[in-house]
């Protein structure tokens, strides 16, 4: 639907997956473009977390093509999808629970001096992110595993922030933060589109959603069930999607007509 | 009707001129050299010998009375008609010998007595620790010590053979007018377990201690360590058995006193020929029984540094180009080992 | 719109439009291709696995597959079967027991005293080896949930102790033997079904499993819950059926089938139905996937700790009265060498995860049948040591490649 | 502050816990009656998780005294909490991953006839129970690893119908639930105070806040921060008490003058 | 109001205002009391117990604390110290390694063979032995990353397979000696510091451990985050000095201190280092605690299971070099018996846990300590063997007691 001479951040088409009888992602269709936030929305169980750990290198879809700035990739593991430029936070936040805070938020990209690690700079850069994302830490040398639900969150939200990511991939980022938190992240995610970073969104809060979103796509069941711009639409006419009171899924007897673009 | 099932699933088994008998030679364990070293080969020689047509079936038990017990039916199923069973446990094996008459199979027990067996080949276990226990006695006797203190390191608790030569040790050390200051029943005839005792022992017996008995070469290997780091000077006489290759050397070295040799060669001669006429349903000539089991008993012999070349070398067991590598070239020529 | 079904006449657990619908005998068969290639198939590709070991032996050594090898074999895996058996269940909380063998050897030596020694009646005297096992248990149990020290340490001490104890019991003999014609012996050693026996037993398996088929779909149906095709609870009970008696029928042309075996078979059985279907099942499950999760939902986590070491340490008490009516005797070695790392070995290599909260009955019986395959297999083959050890390391390296290969394949599939 | 016959079903003084070098909760107060929802809300870290925790048994506060239904209590392990009649929805679901559905539900009260569990019963009621949550579950005989965070969360809820409690307590029931989902955890609330429970409401979202809630607690920092009446109150109120922008902190130097009732 | 602190002042960790602030040496004093309370203390509990076994012994038999003795122990513990050591790692990620025992036979049988009947020179004798463990180790990877086969599998077939190849490799012979003077004997049995090497040692050892901790408090400052009091920074230096110049003034009065024991102490703290202070040790604990998290932070999972096989079997190879040379020999029994179990033993009895992700390299020296003092001490008592393993049973519970005491406390404290 929407073509423009750069090519889209990512351009995901017929993705398809099944766990074991259960058909969870039927022919999907998302694009994303730089400088865009997308909101991927729907029910529970509808397949965003599955959808988006396709593009995240947690598995891989059945069928379908992915497309990185317009270059065909097969993603197979989270680490080639982070030198991809994804960045991903996972609706389970994926936290090692028996490291502290900053072990887990410079897990995988700690900086160091010659060989040994350094805490110093890490502990410091720790606190900013923190701070930046106004999370109430008490000490980020306390295991995550005795952290409260919404610190957890905010440790993972600020992980996707340490890296030079095109692609930031929120999978419900606000679910456990209070007030103050979201505010921060919502403004993160302004800040990211500014700077021309793409943005998925996953989230449940329509309010949300139409802070800081361009577009949303709805899921319903495992297939595409709409999508509308935001300037265009209203929180009723997406709930409608959501729940099914409004049927625009693209049933599978026409399989791949509708490539736009090329 | 178990036997029926046995000529069938034996193929050809008919005892007769070309033989074709197949016998099954069952050893206790790894880990002592001599058994795959030297009784396995010496057997199977033997038994080419004695029969050509026969086919060798073999198996190890590594120390388990449980799996001893697998492999003798493994053989049985393969149409063994004579086992050769030098037992990990000859109390218990009798189960065995229970389970080769149920099946017409006959057993020839090895080295180590089985109650119930058909025929004996062996030396006697209490008579080895005995022969220890001698040798050291006669040791430090000659060196004109009278009293003092002993350490003796045993076999496995769990080896039931260890038993025997540390009864057989016992009855001669115990009245001989030496003190046992500190007993260990080494797990696993460990050679590192025997050296950490002794190193720990060291520290209360070395004033007066005068010998170690030792109840094989392994653990001797260990003890004589932990004595030379622990700076006993000159040493003092340790016991062994088995004449395994190093502890040979070490008995040219003079770190060793004695070691026992049993010669394996006779032994596995004998069995292989006494089993040979089981096969062919004839009854072995005895000079001895043991328990009413008739016999063939051998003595073993103490083998010192003065008759090494009268014993193992003899046999052929050990050659002096193996004993006399460069780092025991000297000692072996004060040894008069050429 | 096209494709839409009617969601009223579809069974409660069936009306979701995601689920991919397949139907009858046809559809279950293609259920089972996809479960296949999933990598989702339960204990088969250790069944593979064993097959294989099977096959490469009766080449190498034709007289493996003979009646009366396999007799052997049935009676052979027992003892520590049912140690493995004790095994799973502490596994399955994710906690180990490293004494099942010590164990075993204490309550061979303490039957073995009991009867022959003490002239005890042969039951009570068996009885009472178990009982000691139980009361092991009951001592590991306590002791963990009162000092919180890690089972792995506790079953160590426990290695060394019962070892000493099994040696003090034993005395100065060192070894106990069972008269040949006692119970216990003829129980281990030369006791048979008679030849119609394999398959009345054959029959009555069948006839369980169909009928517990047909109860459950009948209870599914009348819940408005989905049921299974006819065709596939007919199938499955005369496959059973079908395979039962062809074991007997085989086993039948040497002495026939062992008692102990079918002994054997049926406590797994018991013990697989104690795990997936009663309360206490459940809860070892949870306690093992989740204990926090478990007790949080009010499930007294000591209390399911207590009653798993005792069940272990009673199967290894068990174990070892079989191990000395095996050997009709018990020595100090008895339990003792590889026994224990077999039993655990035989658990794993079963299926049974280290880790807790995944694993089944099923996994003590197909381990150990891989385990003394290869040591029965091997015995045929008269190897010196050193090549015998390095082959045993292969080829249970082998039979589990194939079950790990298709569970990674199902890790990857997404089933975690 | 409330004061009526019968005594408060909960009722909370002096709570304090200490984890290492953090004073978690200092001195706090929580009074909640029959048929009355209780919104305990604070931002991340305020020590909600906590505070509920000492109720359900799954740890013990240092200091302070808990009442229920008048009489004070020692709850040492969550088995106590569930035969005082207090069902608890944690934060972070607490559900074992290796068990279907159906067993999760019914985890230490399944459903058995004689020795044996009554699996077809308990399937049955577990789909009654989650279609009244309306919940998108395609099948309940996947092990809960494979549910999405949504579907893991409506198990939980659903858990705590089962039995017959004279207490709720849901910690961020709905934090990742979809719209119709969020609406069924709502209504259900509502039927509970109808039924005569009392209910205690961890959220951070003010909407379903000031939907089903008689009364807001608020935390802040491991203090007491306020409390109003909903139908006294209004959301900014209630923000500026959570952020601290108003302070009603009882602070240490008057210890614990003002229990109420006796 | 009252209570409320100037958040300018304090460093940029300390500014939540529930942290409970300590100020000075007393306050850090009184933060360890609470942390004793709490039951976080690392693994001072272990200590308490190996006191208390030493205090047992010393009483029973008081020349376990003679000199003489204890230099025995110092070099009695440290081989299988090492084979501990790489235990620890193998256990940091969740898994475990069976086959140390038998890799260390194996590599001990090389060095033999190689070195006295190959003739070749010591150090690479030495040093390809140590090779065949770290190929060992890649094959082990190898296997675990392509088939996902279990560990303990892999490793169990790992200890068969070597234990064969050992006896192969030692061929007919079956005992090599080591000559007695040789370097490696020498090494591991005879080789002292000079009387003033102990105190230099400990001397270093304090000056290395302040610089640390003011360069570290140096660049805190300076990046605006808390410090510790100088005094404790001095004192712990002090202590440290103070205590390791007791051991060497002790060890001195016998032989003096072991030079193979301050190089297995060495490589304890160089290891403990590399677990805390590098990338790749993060990523071990990483992996360890939660392997998925590990793969979606981007790290690559396989190099770290590579790595650390790799690790655990050099180690292993290393082992079985110093075994060889403390027995000045190497036989089919070497790496056999408890030697594996004993491995394992130390790291889990020292405070690593079997389930990944939470331990030390110091847990291997502690718990060889332990285990090591319990067989020395029941050395001098001149026990029957019956009774002697179950006191060796009963006294490994003891020394774990304790911590497991205090760590349930935590877990019941909140720390999960
Ligand atoms: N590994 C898996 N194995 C089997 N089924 C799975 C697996 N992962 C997800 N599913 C199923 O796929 C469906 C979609 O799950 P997914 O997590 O993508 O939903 P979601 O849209 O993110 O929902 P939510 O809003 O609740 O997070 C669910 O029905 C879930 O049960
Ligand atoms: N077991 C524990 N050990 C140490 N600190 C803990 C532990 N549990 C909680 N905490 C700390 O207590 C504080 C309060 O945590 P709690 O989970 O109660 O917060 P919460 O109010 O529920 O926050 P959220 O809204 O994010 O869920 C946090 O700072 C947390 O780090
Ligand atoms: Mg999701
Ligand atoms: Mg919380």
């Amino acid at each position: 639907m929407t073509t423009t001479s750069p090519p889209d951040v990512l351009s995901m088409t017929g993705i398809s997956k099944r766990f074991g009888a259960v058909q969870v992602l039927s022919d999907i269709e998302l694009h994303v473009r730089a400088g865009e936030v997308v909101a991927l929305v729907g029910d529970n169980g509808a397949g965003k977390s599955t959808l988006i750990k396709a593009v995240a290198g947690v598995h891989t879809a059945d069928t379908g093509h992915i497309l990185i700035n317009g270059k065909e990739v097969h993603i197979t593991s989270p680490a080639q999808a982070q030198a991809l430029g994804i960045a991903t936070v996972y609706q389970d936040l994926a936290l090692c629970d028996n490291l502290d805070v900053v072990s887990n938020l410079f897990l995988g990209s700690e900086v160091t001096r010659g060989t040994v690690l350094d805490e110093v700079t890490m502990e410091k850069r720790s606190w900013g992110l923190l701070r930046e994302l106004s999370a109430k830490i008490p000490s980020v040398r306390i295991a995550v595993a005795s952290m409260s639900g919404g610190q957890r969150q905010t440790v993972a939200i600020a992980r996707a922030l340490l890296g030079e990511p095109h692609l930031v991939i929120l999978d419900e980022p606000t679910a456990a933060l209070g007030v103050a938190q979201t505010a921060e992240v919502l403004n993160l995610i302004r800040r990211l589109r500014e700077r021309g970073l793409a943005v998925i969104l996953i989230s449940h809060n329509m309010a949300d959603v139409m802070a800081v979103a361009d577009r949303v796509v709805v899921l319903r069941l495992g297939r595409n069930n709409g999508e509308y711009r935001v300037a265009d639409t209203n929180v009723e006419q997406i709930i409608a999607a959501i729940t099914g009171a409004v049927d625009n899924t693209r049933r599978p007897s026409a399989p791949t007509q509708e490539g736009s673009g090329q | 009707g178990c036997g029926g099932n046995q000529s069938t699933s034996g193929g050809g088994s008919s005892p007769g001129a070309g033989g074709g008998a197949k016998i099954a030679l069952l050893l206790p364990e790894t880990k002592t050299t001599r058994y795959e070293t030297f009784d396995k080969p010496y057997f199977e020689e033997a038994l080419k010998g004695e029969c050509s047509g026969c086919t060798l079936i073999y198996n190890n038990a590594n120390q388990d009375a449980a799996k001893q017990q697998q492999q003798a039916e493994s053989a049985m199923t393969q149409g063994a008609k004579v086992l050769v069973l030098d037992a990990v446990d000859g109390k218990s094996a009798v189960t065995i010998v229970n389970e080769a008459k149920a099946k017409g199979v006959k057993v020839l027990a090895y080295d180590r007595f089985v109650a119930g067996a058909d025929y004996y080949v062996s030396f006697d276990n209490q008579k080895v620790g005995q022969l220890q226990g001698t040798t050291l006695v006669d040791i430090l006797k000659k060196s004109g010590k009278t009293s003092g203190d002993l350490v003796m390191v045993n076999g496995s608790p769990t080896d039931a053979n260890a038993a025997d030569f540390k009864k057989g040790a016992h009855s001669v050390l115990d009245s001989s007018g030496f003190t046992i200051k500190a007993e260990y029943d080494t797990p696993d005839w460990s050679p590192d377990k025997a050296q950490s005792f002794m190193e720990s022992q060291l520290s209360s017996v070395k004033p007066n201690l005068v010998g170690v008995y030792a109840a094989n070469d392994g653990t001797a290997g260990g003890v004589i360590t932990a004595l030379k780091s622990g700076g006993v000077n000159p040493m003092v006489p340790v016991t062994g058995q088995d004449a395994e290759l190093t502890g040979i050397q070490r008995i040219v070295a003079g770190d060793q006193a004695m070691t026992v040799y049993k010669a394996i060669k006779p032994e596995a001669s004998d069995a292989a020929k006494n089993a040979v006429l089981l096969a062919n349903g004839k009854a072995p000539a005895s000079a001895t029984t043991k328990d009413s089991v008739p016999a063939t008993l051998l003595t073993p012999v103490v083998v010192t540094k003065t008759n090494i070349k009268d014993t193992v070398v003899k046999d052929g067991f050990e050659t002096i180009p193996q004993i006399c590598t460069p780092q025991y070239a000297d000692a072996c020529k004060a040894a008069g080992l050429q | 719109m096209p494709g839409e079904l009617p969601p009223a006449v579809l069974s409660a657990d069936l009306q979701d439009e995601r689920l991919i619908q397949e139907e009858g005998l046809k559809g279950w068969v293609k259920a089972q291709g996809v479960r296949l290639r999933a990598g989702d198939l339960g204990s088969m590709p250790v069944v593979i696995g064993l097959v294989l070991i099977w096959i490469i032996f009766s080449i190498k050594a034709p007289v493996f597959i003979s009646p009366q090898n396999l007799v052997n074999l049935t009676i052979q895996l027992v003892p520590i079967g049912i140690l493995s058996l004790g095994i799973v269940f502490v596994l399955l909380l994710g906690e180990i027991d490293l004494s099942v063998g010590s164990v075993s050897g204490l309550t061979a030596a303490v039957v073995a005293v009991t009867f022959v020694n003490k002239g005890w009646p042969m039951l009570v005297a068996a009885l009472f080896a178990v009982l000691c096992g139980t009361v092991i248990g009951l001592v590991y149990g306590v002791v963990f949930n009162r000092f919180g020290v890690p089972s792995f340490v506790i079953t160590l001490a426990g290695l060394l102790a019962f070892l000493g104890v099994q040696l003090l019991v034993l005395g100065n003999e060192g070894t106990v033997n069972l008269p040949f014609n006692s119970g216990l012996v003829q129980f281990a050693n030369g006791t048979f079904l008679p030849s119609w026996g394999g398959y009345v037993v054959a029959l009555v398996s069948a006839v369980v499993v169909l009928a517990a088929g047909l109860t459950n779909n009948r209870t599914r149906a009348s819940a408005g819950l989905s049921t299974l095709p006819g065709s596939i609870i007919y199938g499955r009970a005369v496959l059973l059926a079908l395979g039962l008696a062809i074991v007997a029928f085989v086993l039948n042309r040497d002495r026939g089938v062992p008692l102990m075996f079918v002994l054997f078979v049926l406590v797994v059985a018991v013990m697989d139905f104690v795990i997936r279907r009663t309360k206490w099942g459940r809860t070892i499950m949870a306690v093992g996937g989740n204990i926090e999760a478990a007790r949080r939902s009010g499930i007294n986590v000591r209390r399911v700790y207590l009653t798993v070491f005792v069940t272990c340490s009673t199967f290894a008490g068990l174990g070892g009265v079989l191990l000395a009516s095996r050997l009709s005797a018990a020595n100090q070695s008895t339990g003792a060498g590889d026994v224990n790392l077999n039993a655990i070995a035989a658990a794993v290599i079963g299926g049974t995860s280290l880790f807790g909260g995944r694993g089944s009955a099923y996994s003590a019986l197909l381990g150990i049948f891989v385990i003394q395959s290869i040591s029965n297999g091997l015995d045929l083959l008269n190897l010196n040591s050193a090549i015998r050890f390095i082959i045993t390391g292969l080829v249970t390296l082998l039979a589990v490649i194939i079950d790990s290969t298709t569970r990674r394949r199902r890790a990857r599939a997404g089933r975690a």
